[in-house]
This record gives C-alpha cells, structure tokens and sequence, in this order.
C-alpha cells in the first residue's frame, strides 16, 4: 500500500471526525438551554430541593465546566482537552468522568455486539446467497419476504415480545441485566460468571439477530442476482466447472464484496446500534448509559458517547477503505 | 474438401423453445447439420434469429423459461460418439471444454475480475483433469498460453489490468486448454477493433487447425465469414435457410434472403450503391404463415404463403429452404445476381 | 466567405481521478472546416479511443475543448447567446449510435420528433406538427401509423435508429454529426440509413461528419475522409484516394485488416509489426510509431506535421518528408 | 432511388396492460400485501377516530386505570386511565403523520439536493458528498438524541418537532439515490438529445430525468417515512418523545417505564407493538415492491 495514499486517508479520516465533532460543539451551543440550570431544574422536579442562591451556584458550576468562557475560546479548550482523552466531568454522577463512565460500558456493549454482527452477518449472507443462486430449493428463495418484514422491525420491539413471552410468561431466560446480581457482586473471571452472563445475553443478542440478519441476507440477495447475470458466471458453467467451484468462486466471491464493506461498517457502529436494546434489558452497555444521561440531562456524557460512535465510524470507514483493494483488485490506491 | 464424409459433429432436427409470459417462442426450429474435422462453419444471421440459442444448445446451456425440445447432437471424439443432448448432466459438465467449448461474446466480462488469469485456468483444468500435478496444470496452462501469443506474466495478472485484445485471447486459450474436438465462437471479436480482430480471427484460426477442431463462428459480419470460414449457414427466424461453400454463398447465393444481404453489404467495388433488405425481421410470437420469410421476399409465390419450403440439399453440397428450388434434384438457380432483390421489387 | 464550421487547431484533455490529475488527451490540435456552399459527408474514422466521438460531441456543443475553439458560422459556440444560440442548437443536430438509448423509456416515440418541432416552433398548429412527422417517418421508409404511439421497446434497433433519421429531418439542420449510426442496426438495414444520409446531402444541402470505425460504410457514403488516431489526424482526403491507397502506416494497417465480404478480396498480407495493447508512452512524438512498421528515429522525437500529397490528401507521415507540408483547411475539399 | 418501404409488418402482440399487471403482482406480492396492511391501518385510524372521541378518551383519566380488555375497553386501559382503544386509534394517526411529515421533507430536500450535486456536479457535489459523509459518520440515533436533548425543551415536545427532529436525517438517503441515478441518466444519450432538441437544465431534469425516477422517488418516500418513523419510536422509547400525545411510541415508553410486562398489565405492551409491527411490516412491503417495480432488471421481462 504506498505510503502517500495511507497518508492522505488518515487526513481525510481527520477531517472528517473534525468536522463531525464541531458540528457537535456547535449544536447544543446554539440551543437556549442551560445545562447547569437543567440539572438543578431536574433535581427540583425529583426531590423538592431547590437552592435558594440558584443564580450563583450555576454560575460557579458554569466556571467549573468552562461554560462561562467566549464560545471560540471553549472551542478550544474543548479540542484541546479531546486530544488529551479528557471528555469531561459527568454532571450526574460528578466527580465521575465521563471517559470513566464510558469506559465501564464499552466493554459490555463490544462483547455482546461483536458476537451479533457476526453472527448475523454469517448467517443474512448465507441466507440470501442461497436465496439469489438459481438451483436453490424454493422455500430457501420464500425465505426473503418474511425477511424484508423482519429487518424493518427495531429490535427494541422484538425485544418486547421476547421479554414477554420467553423471559416472562415462559420463564426460560432472565429478563434483564447483564448477571444475576444476587449471585455476584461484580464482574469477575470464573466460568459460572461467564455462563450466567451467556444466559443473559441470549435474549438482547436474539432480538438483534433477528431483526438484522434480513438486512445482510437482502443486501446479499441483491448483489447475487446481479453477479448472477454476469458473463463470468456463464462463462465458468461453459468452462464444465463443478457448481462448488462457481458458487463459491465465482459467485459468492464476488457478490460478498459489498457485504465486507457494509460489515466493516456495523463493526464501526456497533457502539450505537445496541443502544435501545440495551437500554430495554438493562444491560449495563452505552445504551443503558445514554438513557441514563438523558433523563439526568448530562450532557456532557451524550456528547461523550457520541464522540465515540463517531471516532468508531470513522476509523472503521477508513479501514474499509484500506482493505477493500486487497479484496477486489480492481480498485487501486488511488482514490482519497 | 470432403468435408461431409466423416462428421465430428452431427446435428439433428435440433428444437429450441422458450416459454414466456407473451408466449412459446421457437427460437430454434428443427436445426440440422453437418461439421467436418478442422471445418470453420459461419452461422450469420440478425439479431434474434436463434444463432446464439442454437450455440447455447449445444453446450446444454439453455435455462428456463427455455427448454430443449428435441434433437440430438453426436460428436466423434476418439473413445467414440456421445450424443450431446442426451448425456446426463455430471457427463455433460464433463465434455464442456474437453469435447465442446464455448468462447463467449464480449470477452470483456468473461473473466472472474477477482481471480488471477492463471487461477481461472487451473480452475477448468482441476475441474476435468484432476489427475495432473500443480506443476503439470501450470505448465499446460502456459502452453495454452503461449499458442495464443500472450506473454507468459498473463498468467499472473488480473483480467481488468489486460487490454481488450487480449482478454479475448485469454478465452481462447481457455477454450483450447483440453483439446475439445468443437469449438464454438460467439461473436468472438464483435468487441475489438479491426486490426485486433484480424489479429484474434488469425491466433483463433491458427490454433483451431493445429487441434484439428471444428469451429463454429457465431456473428453478424459477413466480411468476417468470407475472411475466415469454409461454410457458411445464414440462420432466419430459427432455421437454416442456406448452408453453402463461402465461394459460392458470395458469388452465388440461392436463398433469396442471403441473395438479399449480400446485395446489401458494402464492397470495394460497389460503392455508393445502398440495397437494403426492406421491412423487419419477424416476431418469433407469430411467424408468418408458411415460408417465415415470404412477407419481405422480392420472389415470394403463391405457394410460399401456404406451405412451408422444402428443405433442398444439391448436388454440389449446399443445403437451402427454399420453394424456387423445391423440384430438381440438380438445382440451377432460377435468380442469379443479376437479378437483385431491389430490381424486381414491385 | 465564413466556413460553415470551423475547427482551429482543437485540443480536448478530461481529467481523471478525484483531484483531475490524470490528464488524458482525446483530441488534439485539429483542425477542421466545411463551408456551406457545397454539402459535403466527411468520414471521421479510427478505432475505440481515437478521440472520433469526442470530435462529435465538440462540434455539437455538448463538450468544450481545452484548447482552440469550433466555430459555428464565425463565431465560437462556446460564447453563442440568445438567437445565435437557437439557431446553432437547431441548424447543428446529430443522430446517435445506439438506437435505444437516444429514447427517453417513458415516453411514447412520438416525443423524440415531438419535442423540437415544440421548442424550435417548426408547426403551427398540432396538426401541421403531426403531418411534419408522418412526413419525415415516410422519408426514411417508415409507416407513420406503425410506429407512432409505441414505445422504443416495442420498435426494432432498425426502426429506431430511422425514427432517430426522421428526427434530423424535421430539423432539417445546416450539419449532422452521425456517430456510428449504423454500427449497432443490422447489416442487412445499414443500407437504408446510409441511403438516408446521403439524400439529405443531396436533397436538403445537409453536410454530414460521419463518426465511425467501419471503413467499408465510410468508403461508400462519404465524400472525403479523416482518419484519427490516439487523438490526433493521421491521414485525410479524397476516400476514394485514401481507401484505395492510404498512404501513413496506420491507415495502410487499418484498410489492410478490413475484412470485406468478398472472397477475392482476401483479408490483408500486411505483417502486424506491434501487438494490441502495447501502445508505449511516446512523449513528444508520432504516437504511432511504437506500432509503426517503418518508425524512424526522428518519429520519436517530434510529431510529424501534415503533408500535402496531393490537393486533396493529406498525411501526418515523415515518410513523406519530401512533399510540401500542408495547410490545416484539410477538409475544404 | 427511393427508400424501400416496409412490408406491413404484423406487429407484435402485447399483452394487454391488466394482464400485464396481474402477471406483475402475481411474481412480485409484496407490493399488494403492504398496500392491503396500510390500506387496513389507514382504515382503523380514520373509521376508529370517527367512531371514537379519541381527543378526550385517548388522553388521561378517561377511565379506570389498568382495566384488562373488556367489553367496555376492547383493548383495556393503561395506568393513567387512557382507553387503550382510543390510543390506537389516534397514535396511528400521530405516529403516520410524523412519519409522512418528516418523509415529505426528507424527500423534497432529498431529490433537490441529489439533483443538484449529480446534475451540476463541481464543487457543489463535492461539499454535498462532504456533508453526507460527515453526517454519516454520526449514527442516526446519537445525532438525533443530541439534538433533541440538548437543543428542543423536553418537556415541550411535539409531533411537529418530532418531524423536525426525524427529518433531519429523512433526506440523505433520498439525496444518494437521487445522485446516483442523476449521474447514471445523465450520460444516457437521450439527454444530449434533449439538449439538441433545445432544452433547458431545468426542463432536462423535469420533463426527461424526473418521470423516469418516478418509481425509486416513490420506494424512496416510503423508505423516508419509515425511517423517520423508526426515528421517532427510538427517541420516543428513550423518553425524548411528545410526553402528551398518546403515539405508539409514547405507549410503549409508558409500558416499558411503568414495568408493564412486569405487573402483568400485557395488554398496555401489546397492542402497540402490533401496532408499530404491523406499521413497518407494510411499509417495508412497500417498499420493496416498489424497489422491484424501479429496477430495470425485473422490468426488461416484462
């Protein structure tokens, strides 16, 4: 890979999460809302308490976040502070940060997103490969209409139902959280631990699964009946070739292509994509913890979590861009 | 030539039909011939006519809504005949390439863009002789190749970074890797331009003769068959209207039809005259009645609005469909060139 | 008197590549000229990447060249306003190579006469309009009642591409670009076209540049011809003279490897010097000579200029070294 | 010499247009089985909310709280007294209507900007593809919470920022396709004819670009709205939805906050996830025909 294009993606990669997070800055900031005044406004509704010098103490929390300052100079203290890795103090669970808070969710959300994306990216491909290739048996093709209405119901509202039927009517799995909190007082490395978290996984992963593993066998489905026409297909059939050798050589190779890119894509979003899921079984992941955030108005922990949604699409998109000539040949180095 | 004598390929009363939703459609109707040793057949025709189908039947390549009806297709090979289309479907996967291959039309995509041009080789060498050693696919895949004058880092390039030219030419290295005793080329170098095309048509003549194969050349340009083929059959709505010698198909063609695209085609040494064949090719839904080719014949009878045409095989070993010949055994041509098809229009 | 159109010294690059770094020369410098008083069907003739189609679409408008400029009655079309502009748009027209394409799908074909005889004002009243079509559909031997009120999909390529005839002829345009007009229609209909083209020379005083790679068809329908090759002119005159002696090396190749339907025309006995494929980078010289049988060293070093062989023919060839170098009007037979 | 004329040629029968229609249908049945479900759902809100008082009954303290389906409440009651029946209704109606606003939007921005950058290319394509490729790096979900935390007033929401909110993103997808089909028209010689015919820009895109994408604008609309519907439910779900208007979203965040499944109020979650189901099962089915219908490749057999 020559050195100059890797060079000239990253920059672009730059720009672009720059872009993408001072357009962030910039939002909220032009809202009329006070954040600090939020959170007081909050506690009143929830507990009663209201400070009786209000106007002081926001402006004391307002010099503590830097909120006070000219915009162009949080701006910079802003960027400066997200080279450092600094996102800041959460507001609700002050003097928490929220690169702390984050950094306690993540690993839960990676673990039981990875598996899923997988999962249903290996199972959808397989799935509209056979439903696009002409000698597949015909149910394996009635497949794809139930699909398409399964991938465009959200997750949340499949999760729904398994709560209810599974979880809670038919009492197979726990309903919620991500480990028997009787049981174990923290995360800890044994087997009954992993196996009791297993458990509790099946149900968000499922509800994930199912309503996306239509969109990777529809997506393959597609790209497949065009590979299908193609003259190389024929030409290999003229060549006697067995049908092992062309399903998976000349057909799947190349209709799989598209699929590596929109992979690589899921794996950049996985940090989001989980989100209602998560919030719905309680799963202590990002998901929980936005929704935390957002009924506490902690800002400060909503752009956290996005910075990092967007840090991971990026990198995840550049990287599709690296890899995808080593999969195609066709496409060089050349674009930036 | 005797060509006829001993055939590697015969065809009979070959019948291709295909069921669409506006209806059945006979793309090739009762078809037969005959296909010597080291023969080059010329099939002409418009588009649509069924040259393409006639091709793909022969490979068994016909997918629905089409639909093989009838006919049979013996090749001679050197363990004996095989019928073609009557071969299961393992046996038949088995003789593409190694009795009967097929070099496709717009080489441009017929090459996996993901495969290396040697791996696409290999592929259809591991596929019918599994037997050889790595060492041995490579080096006939070389050799194959090299008889097609392509430099020997072919092997490891991809197809997109070849030139046009010689993507064609990977095809008929392919299409000559195991020796088929039929070839058959489908608008080879319809792609090309014609300096590479005359480059092509001579790679592709010269290793169909040292194979001693019979080779079938699909297309439209009749420059092309009078340059490259022994025989030529011009194909009309699905049937043969005319098989004759190239010779005497562009100095005496008796179909009125051939009569007719041969006045049409512009030469050195009629310039500035234009005869074009008037109205269009028939719909294959709703042939005309009898002879399919009456409504736009300048010597169209009676007789050809009722009843089809015999089929009239003369002395002088050309075969033609055709109710001006029908009684004779010995035919002499009632329409010459002199007469055009323009000049006695009514 | 101001040529009809007018080509001084044309040059077209399109860049490649996101940021246009890749520069690809189609065209470069040439020059052109057709005066009106004498309608005329010149051949532009090369193969696939020769820069003919390019050519076409400068002339029609459709592009600007990167250098030099195309003059349409003396004035460059690139600046043309108002009135100037209309009457170029309809006195300058063209028909396409592929005979489906040139149809919008949604539309009935009665829209591709429809629409200029509505934006030029060609009729009066939709009667007169309809007539003006019928008429022209009967020109090009049509049946206006079968045609009219289908759909491009439900006509056949030969009677499409006559549709596409039958619109120039509504126009009737000063000059038509006929990009490969025949190249994707039957043999057996190509005839009836290049009859077409050449009434409207004859009848209707329209000069024709007639875009092609097919020899055979330029042979018989032009007046003069002007072969191109990787962008620049290579040879041009008289087609009589040029097919039947071509005098540059690749002209001599090209015409060597047409392969005419006659059997006592036997494809040709030239010796093919260079492979296809092999068109090495040649910097500052002919780019023919990496192919080129009779290459000199000076044929690498400087692009040969045009040579007057005779009034009318010309060659871009060191070979003829000895002739007196020609004036760019090539075409003003 | 004259041109020959043709022979009268027989010509080739067509089928008629409703043969041709049910032989469509028949090969592609998502089209009518997504029209019949919206056509059923359309039909529920408009008889229900005829029949119905659903500005009173669809609201708080019409009625006992946490009743079971009944013959009274057909389809029960939640915990603050709303006529879950009367909630369908209207929150099919809601929830539609933010869908079709933000789908609108999301389209009418989305073909002009997708226009713009294909047809015109330049920079104005370059800063166009740079903001969707900004824009695409932000996932949906997060941009959408941001915006509507920290820019809308909570406790202010309506159905029209909801709109707002879901159209924000409703109109890129749109854009793409726009582009994308522009750039593939573009080249297609018909509309060097048009120029030759003397046409202008705006009567290239309108009368000979535009009817041809007829069939992806309408898949295009459709994949909008469901789009923005799926917007608004994930926003209503994590409690920045419309806290007065009974939308099927706000239904099951109701449910889900006061642990319906949990209290074995069933009927509170159920209903509106049928609903909501039963919503993007026609859309999609929509959709996809609508896609199918759009593709030149199922199209060419016809």
């Amino acid at each position: 890979m020559p050195l100059a294009y890797l060079l000239r993606r990253v920059a672009f990669m730059i720009f672009v999460v720059w872009s993408a997070i001072t357009l962030l800055f910039f939002l909220p900031r032009l809202s009329p809302i006070n954040p600090v005044r939020e959170r007081f406004a909050e506690l009143q509704r929830s507990t009663g308490w209201a400070p009786r010098d209000l106007e002081r103490l926001v402006k004391v929390y307002e010099v503590k976040f830097g909120l006070n300052k000219p915009l162009h100079e949080q701006y910079v203290d802003y960027m400066s502070s997200l080279l450092r890795g600094d996102l800041g103090y959460s507001i609700m669970r002050y003097p928490r940060t929220v690169g702390d808070l984050i950094a306690q969710a993540l690993p839960w959300t990676i673990g039981l997103l990875s598996v899923t994306t997988l999962l249903t990216f290996g199972i959808g491909t397989g799935i509209g490969a056979l439903a696009a290739w002409p000698r597949s048996p015909q149910w394996v093709k009635g497949l794809v209409t139930p699909l398409v209405v399964l991938a465009a119901i959200p997750p949340y509202l499949l999760g729904l139902l398994l709560i209810y039927f599974i979880a809670f009517r038919a009492k197979l799995l726990p309903m919620g959280g991500a480990y028997t909190l009787g049981r174990f007082t923290g995360p800890e490395l044994s087997f009954p631990f992993l196996l009791d978290v297993a458990r509790h996984a099946i149900l968000p992963a499922l509800s994930l699964i199912l309503s996306t593993v239509g969109f990777w066998a529809l997506g393959m489905r597609g790209m497949g009946v065009t590979v299908q026409g193609e003259d190389y297909v024929t030409f290999a059939e003229h060549k006697g070739l067995s049908l092992r050798r062309i399903f998976y050589a000349y057909y799947v190779r190349n209709a799989i292509l598209p699929q590596v890119t929109a992979l690589a894509l899921a794996f950049g979003s996985i940090v989001s994509s989980g989100i209602l899921v998560e919030y719905l079984y309680g799963f202590p992941g990002l998901g929980s913890l936005l929704n935390a955030a957002i009924l506490a108005n902690d800002f400060f922990v909503i752009y956290g979590i996005g910075l990092i949604t967007i840090l991971a699409v990026a990198v995840s998109m550049m990287v599709v861009d690296l890899l995808y000539p080593l999969l195609d040949p066709r496409i060089r180095y050349t674009r930036a | 030539m005797t060509l006829q004598e001993s055939p590697v390929l015969r065809v009979r009363d070959l019948r291709v039909t295909y069921y669409t939703d506006a209806g059945r459609v006979t793309a090739v109707n009762g078809v037969s011939f005959d296909l010597a040793a080291g023969e080059r057949l010329g099939l002409v025709g418009e588009s649509g006519c069924g040259k393409s189908t006639l091709a793909l039947a022969l490979m068994r390549m016909i997918k629905p809504p089409g639909r093989i009806e009838s006919g049979s297709a013996v090749v001679r090979t050197e363990h004996g005949e095989m019928d073609l289309l009557a071969l299961d479907e393992e046996s038949m996967r088995k003789a593409r390439l190694s009795v009967i291959s097929y070099i496709p039309q717009g080489a441009m995509n017929a090459l996996n863009p993901v495969l290396r041009v040697g791996q696409q080789m290999l592929d259809a060498l591991q596929a019918h002789a599994p037997h050889l050693s790595r060492a041995e696919m490579r080096a006939r895949a070389e050799a194959a190749l090299a008889s097609v004058e392509l430099p020997k880092d072919v092997f490891d390039r991809y197809p997109h970074e070849l030139s046009g030219g010689m993507k064609q030419r990977v095809c008929i290295a392919i299409g000559i890797l195991l020796s088929p005793r039929v070839i058959i080329a489908d608008e080879p170098t319809s792609a090309l331009d014609v300096v590479v095309q005359r480059q092509v048509m001579e790679t592709l003549q010269r290793v169909q003769e040292q194979l001693g194969a019979a080779l079938i050349l699909i297309g439209h340009d009749m420059g092309l068959m009078a340059q490259v083929t022994h025989r030529v059959a011009v194909m009309y709505a699905g049937q043969f209207v005319e098989v004759s010698p190239v010779q005497a198909m562009f100095t005496q063609p008796l179909h009125p039809y051939t009569q007719a695209l041969i006045q049409s085609l512009p030469r050195l040494d009629n310039r500035g005259v234009f005869r074009s064949l008037p109205g269009v090719a028939p719909s294959l839904l709703r042939l005309p009645s009898g002879c399919v080719f009456h409504p736009r014949c300048a010597q169209v009878m009676e007789v050809c609005r009722r009843e089809p045409p015999p089929a009239v095989h003369t002395a002088d070993a050309r075969f033609v469909l055709c109710h001006l010949y029908g009684d004779d055994e010995n035919v002499a041509p009632r329409a010459t060139l002199t007469t055009s098809p323009q000049e006695v229009r009514r | 008197m101001t040529p009809l159109l007018e080509l001084r010294n044309v040059s077209k690059a399109y860049m490649r590549g996101v940021f246009g770094r890749e520069r690809f020369v189609a065209l470069q410098g040439v020059d052109l000229a057709l005066d009106e008083a004498r309608p005329t069907i010149i051949a532009i003739a090369g193969e696939s990447g020769s820069g003919k189609s390019t050519l076409g679409l400068l002339v029609l408008g459709l592009l600007q060249p990167t250098e030099g400029v195309v003059l349409y009655r003396g004035k460059a079309v690139s600046t043309l306003r108002g009135a100037d502009y209309q009457r170029f748009r309809r006195e300058v027209q063209a028909v396409f190579q592929d005979p489906f394409a040139v149809f919008n799908p949604f539309y009935k074909v009665d829209h591709l006469l429809q629409v200029p005889i509505e934006k030029f004002k060609l009729a009066r009243s939709r009667h007169e309009a309809r007539r003006m079509m019928e008429d022209a559909l009967q020109a090009v031997g049509l049946r206006p009642e079968e045609v009219l009120g289908r759909y491009p999909h439900q006509l056949s390529g030969g009677q499409r591409q006559r549709i596409a005839v039958a619109r120039a002829l509504v126009l009737k345009p000063r000059l038509l670009v006929a990009d490969e007009p025949v190249s994707m229609v039957d043999a057996s209909l190509r005839a009836a076209i290049l009859e077409s083209l050449r009434r409207m020379r004859d009848e209707h005083g329209i000069s024709i540049l007639y875009i092609t790679h097919d020899l055979t068809t330029a042979y018989h329908v032009a007046d003069s011809i002007l072969v191109l090759y990787a962008g620049r002119v290579v040879e041009a005159g008289e087609v009589e003279r040029v097919i039947r002696a071509p005098k540059h090396p690749y002209t001599q190749l090209l015409i060597d490897s047409i392969p005419w339907p006659d059997v006592t025309q036997p494809w040709g006995s030239k010796p093919l010097a260079k492979r296809e494929g092999e068109r090495a980078s040649v910097g500052s010289g002919c780019r023919f000579a990496p192919r080129c049988p009779s290459a000199m060293p000076h044929c690498w070093q400087r692009v040969p200029p045009l040579y007057r062989l005779a009034p009318e023919h010309v060659v871009a060839c060191y070979l003829y070294e000895s002739e007196q170098a020609a004036q760019a009007d090539i075409a003003r037979a | 010499m004259a041109i020959a004329l043709d022979p009268q040629a027989p010509l080739i029968a067509q089928p008629s247009r409703w043969t041709l229609v049910l032989r469509y249908l028949r090969r592609n049945p998502s089209l009518p089985l997504g029209l019949v479900l919206l056509i059923f759902l359309v039909g529920f809100g408009v008889i229900g909310s005829l029949l119905i008082d659903t500005s009173t009954r669809a609201y708080p303290l019409a009625a006992p709280p946490v009743q079971p389906p009944s013959a009274e409440y057909p389809l029960g009651t939640d915990r603050d007294g709303r006529d879950l029946l009367a909630v369908m209704v209207r929150g099919v109606l809601l929830t539609g209507a933010v869908g079709l606003m933000a789908g609108t939007v999301g389209i009418v921005v989305g073909t002009t900007v997708g226009f713009v950058a294909g047809y015109f290319g330049g920079w104005v394509d370059a800063v166009i593809r740079w903001l969707t490729e900004v824009l695409m790096t932000i996932p949906p979900l997060v941009l959408q919470v941001i915006i509507a935390s920290t820019i809308v007033d909570k406790n202010k929401v309506t159905i029209f920022t909801m709109a707002g909110v879901a159209s924000v993103l409703a109109w890129m997808g749109t854009a793409r396709m726009v582009r994308a089909q522009v750039l593939s028209l573009r080249e297609r010689a018909f509309v060097n004819m048009a120029r030759l015919s003397g046409m202008s820009n705006l009567e290239i895109i309108f009368r000979e670009l535009m009817p041809n994408m007829l069939p992806y604008l309408a898949a295009s609309f459709v994949g909008a709205v469901m789009g923005a519907i799926g917007a608004s439910f994930g926003l209503e779900a994590l409690g920045l939805g419309p806290v007065r208007e009974p939308t099927i979203g706000m239904t099951i965040r109701w449910a889900v906050y006061h642990s319906a499944i949990f209290n074995q109020w069933w009927w509170w979650v159920l209903w509106p996830v049928l609903a909501l189901i039963l919503i993007f099962a026609s859309l999609a089915l929509i959709n996809r025909g609508l896609d199918e219908l759009a593709n030149p490749r199922v199209r060419r057999t016809e």
